[in-house]
């Protein structure tokens, strides 16, 4: 159905959006000014891929909302996204830990979605997997340098990952909207998608000589149900207060 | 001193000075403080706008914004790439910003307070550095003068988008109008200042210009400079329909200039000196951002020396 | 006038609830148990001024707004209130510190407005004399122990010092609304009350074994015009994000 | 083990244990226990509330939000107290809570979602904790069971404030109504967990049940509890106009109270054992604000010191 497929898109969407929106907050703030230009340009990939699917599921969802709408007239609630993705800046090996996971994720998925039956979701995705084989590819470049660089940027490095295993699950599960559309041949299973990509990720591992952490006591859920972390609501305040305080303005 | 026979041939001839080329000191380090200078401003200039990437009313706007901001990181790199020519490096002259020995445009030390200042930065801020850059384009210091090719067709864009913030806001609701002639009130006289203090007339003998003119750095008077734009705003406000904040700009026939009111110059020290609202808070986010990624620069070298070396090995035990 | 009046009052207020809006940021965040209950009770305080001062304002102004009109309502170049009391949290020291230049201030000027023209002004500032007593106790306390603790506390109570300076000089600066406003019996000139709050203060440092930092390069301006730093906007969007997300709701 | 004759025979008149009066070890190591996790409670508490203190809608909530969570402040102290009478310290609790050596109420670990959180937070789960303090008030250890009485009262002042939040919802827009039924849904059953695991019929056997209603520490099984809470709750649900998530949830007329359907304990035992939403952030929270006050902490100790060494000097030379 329309209302399922948009939703599928909103959670794909919400995935984009909300770590672009995290990603802006490093411009201005990286350790030197190629990697300012190289997060900026992660944050515009996910971005543009955010609106085109956002602008499809208002059509799709029948309410007609814009991408604006979408963005800044939903409530928290109503975001589908990952934990991952909204939790606030830690230091760059977080930043790197984050987005070879997730560009990782994202690789595999974008792959399997060029064949998907919605036809603006491969759009997306034809152009997104190479956007994304850039993303993974600067990460993966950098936790190389930080695994095998200093002993401090090794320890810190290594400490990122284990900060990041506690998110990586939600990414991989089977929720009901992912196994519908992967039924209706629009989606993919996340499931499916995990092998490849954390066979990535731990080659990558190995080769910065850092060892893979253990499994974490604590794994983020709910996300796609909207229930998110206490960061998001903040996320969100900063995000669309301008929006919301200029209803039916155009900018 | 010694002459610089082929340095003065170059010169006279307007042909551009190459890295390769001999030159005064006093030259090569003019041009290394003010490429510096303005490759500072840009890396500064990155602050007031960052700051509302995070807070951009539509989607079309946030990635205008980033790709902006992003553009001036690369002016940015080119700059310190042509100062580079001229044998400084750029951790050096970073370290220098950070600690207050050069300087950067006086203009981003004021806030950006409303989404309003994004265009009202890219309208007129944007347009008074094109009108300061433009000429630089035929700079004599032939590294600088490419770079400013480069850095000039991306600021009109720039100029452009501001425009169209302001354009569309000033269709908007009368709380966004109201946002819009607020920014200008706030950025108009501080983009005059942009400029520089007078340098003709009386004041021809103060400052760098006559010196910075004959080297063919420099091309414009600050005064003349801070005309053109007046004369080229002053239209482009009417057609936006917002007020330039100046009882005493009008139109005059003799000239065939727009005539403009006093400016604050006591105001321009002061921020100059460090009493702007923003001095301290561009500094210290700088180095904030620096400092914090001392240790990512550091691995980064740690591991290019590394593989490097094992790449020398690897090449020597094949050989 | 009765704007007049009003704008007068919103300056009051407004430094009242957004300095109350940061120590509110405190609140399971300090030292130690007694003081999260402290500084929630200065908090709690200074929204009390902070709300009788803006229905009176929007009462007196002719738009008839409330106090939460005023609050959640007005967008940043709205606010009057100095920059002392948007900045973000700091260390306890800059907080003592930020309480100690405060609370001094408005010890003075609540003292002179209990005989305000304005009857309601009036009302706040009787009550406001003693709550502000022990904000002002509470800080200088604080200052004494710092001061005279450890070296480190010696140390951080001295740079916090420092660091409070750039916002002093704009509490004591007579804008054209509080000119006014003592012309007219309503108001005092600020610059009445810098001799007597900052012997306060001195008294303190000194009494501290601290040493009263010299004079600062920068001096934060333009609060009462509404020109606010960077903070101020994160500040708003937090603070009145889930208002704004639904215009016309009671609470 | 050494008997004790007069802890018998005050527990056998029903009457108060006191600090000075002996007691058995096991006694006062479980008092501490409980009374620890009670105070941990209420300080860990503070944060899913306090978290919404700077975003409240309006300033009334705000001032009410604020004073909440400063009462809860205010009860970690008391109870700390009353720990402190059983020879431990503050100090050395609070470490054991940062080390997780000892525990807090599980529904802390639950997040606040939305503004009605705070609403559910005070209805249900200061609702769940009133039904669990109430007996507490007649505890056995004098200091604990007069310090619930302090709690207790303000407890209740909470419940109602959630129960009044929750109103006012239900009686705005639609998308209030649906702000406070999402927070019905969400903390219904962790709330009727927040009264433990069964300990009664079969299960009697189980967990520190027995020992502690024989010393008088405890009064009604869990069971007995989460039944009463039901039974009183779901007429205000109605009342409120909430619809509480459990389609088993229907009178009996037979038992004379209202049927609900089973819990998930799976649930209860993931989250306690450290996999809820909020575990680590809570204990990391506590500890960050621990740490960074450490510095302060430290400074009014050595500032006691001297000036209590200074008076005591002062006073000598006087005598």
């Amino acid at each position: 159905g329309d209302a399922l497929t948009a939703r599928y898109l909103l959670q794909l969407a919400d995935d984009a959006l909300i770590y672009a929106q995290r990603l802006g907050e490093w411009v201005a703030n990286a350790p030197q000014i190629e990697e300012d230009m190289a997060l900026a340009n992660v944050s515009l990939d996910l971005l543009g891929q955010a609106r085109v699917l956002l602008t499809r599921a208002g059509e799709l969802d029948g309410t007609g909302r814009t991408e604006d709408d979408l963005a800044y007239f939903r409530d928290e609630r109503e975001f589908r996204n990952v934990h991952l993705v909204e939790q606030p800046l830690g230091d760059f090996a977080d930043e790197m830990a984050r987005m070879l996971v997730f560009a990782a994720y994202q690789a595999q998925l974008y792959a399997a979605l060029v064949d998907s039956a919605e036809p603006t979701l491969a759009g997306v995705a034809a152009k997104a997997v190479k956007e994304v084989d850039y993303h993974r590819d600067h990460a993966t470049q950098w936790v190389l340098r930080l695994g095998d660089g200093t002993s401090e940027s090794h320890e810190r490095m290594q400490a990122a990952l284990t900060r990041v295993m506690p998110y990586v699950a939600e990414l991989f599960a089977d929720d009901p909207v992912s196994v519908a559309a992967a039924d209706s041949g629009v989606g993919v299973l996340p499931s499916s998608l995990q092998e490849a990509a954390w066979r990535h990720v731990e080659a990558t591992v190995e080769g910065a000589t850092l060892t893979m952490p253990d499994e974490p006591r604590h794994r983020t859920r709910g996300g796609r149900d909207g229930i998110h972390s206490r960061p998001m609501g903040y996320l969100l305040a900063e995000m669309q207060h301008v929006a919301r305080s200029h209803p039916g303005a155009t900018w | 001193q010694a002459g610089h026979p082929s340095f003065d041939a170059l010169i006279a001839a307007d042909l551009r000075v190459e890295p390769r080329d001999d030159m005064p000191e006093e030259y090569r380090s003019t041009l290394i403080r003010q490429i510096a200078q303005h490759a500072h401003s840009e890396i500064i200039g990155m602050q007031p706008e960052g700051n509302w990437i995070t807070r951009a009313p539509s989607l079309r706007r946030k990635a205008i914004l980033i790709a902006k901001v992003q553009d001036e990181a690369g002016h940015g790199l080119y700059l310190y790439s042509a100062a580079e020519t001229l044998g400084v490096d750029r951790a050096e002259l970073l370290d220098k910003l950070h600690e207050g020995k050069q300087k950067y445009s006086s203009i981003f030390n004021y806030p950006t307070l409303t989404w309003a200042d994004n265009g009202a930065i890219g309208w007129l801020v944007d347009g008074a550095a094109i009108m300061n850059q433009v000429p630089l384009c035929r700079c004599s210091y032939g590294p600088y003068s490419r770079a400013m090719i480069r850095v000039c067709k991306e600021e009109s864009f720039h100029q452009r988008q501001g425009f169209e913030i302001l354009w569309t806001l000033m269709r908007g609701t009368p709380e966004q109008q109201a946002m819009a002639q607020d920014a200008a009130n706030r950025w108009w006289w501080p983009s005059l200042m942009m400029f520089g203090p007078p340098d003709s007339g009386q004041d021809a003998s103060k400052g760098h210009t006559a010196q910075s003119m004959a080297w063919g750095i420099k091309r414009f008077s600050n005064d003349d400079l801070r005309q053109k734009f007046v004369d080229m705003t002053v239209p482009q406000a009417q057609r936006l329909g917002l007020t330039l904040p100046d009882p005493d700009l009008k139109w005059n026939e003799e000239r065939g200039h727009w005539d403009f009111g006093p400016i604050d110059w006591d105001e321009f020290w002061r921020v100059l000196k460090g009493d702007g609202a923003c001095n301290a808070e561009r500094i210290a986010h700088r180095r904030r951002a620096h400092d914090e990624g001392a240790w990512v620069r550091e691995a980064a070298t740690a591991y290019a020396a590394k593989h490097d070396a094992s790449r020398a090995a690897a090449q020597e035990s094949a050989a």
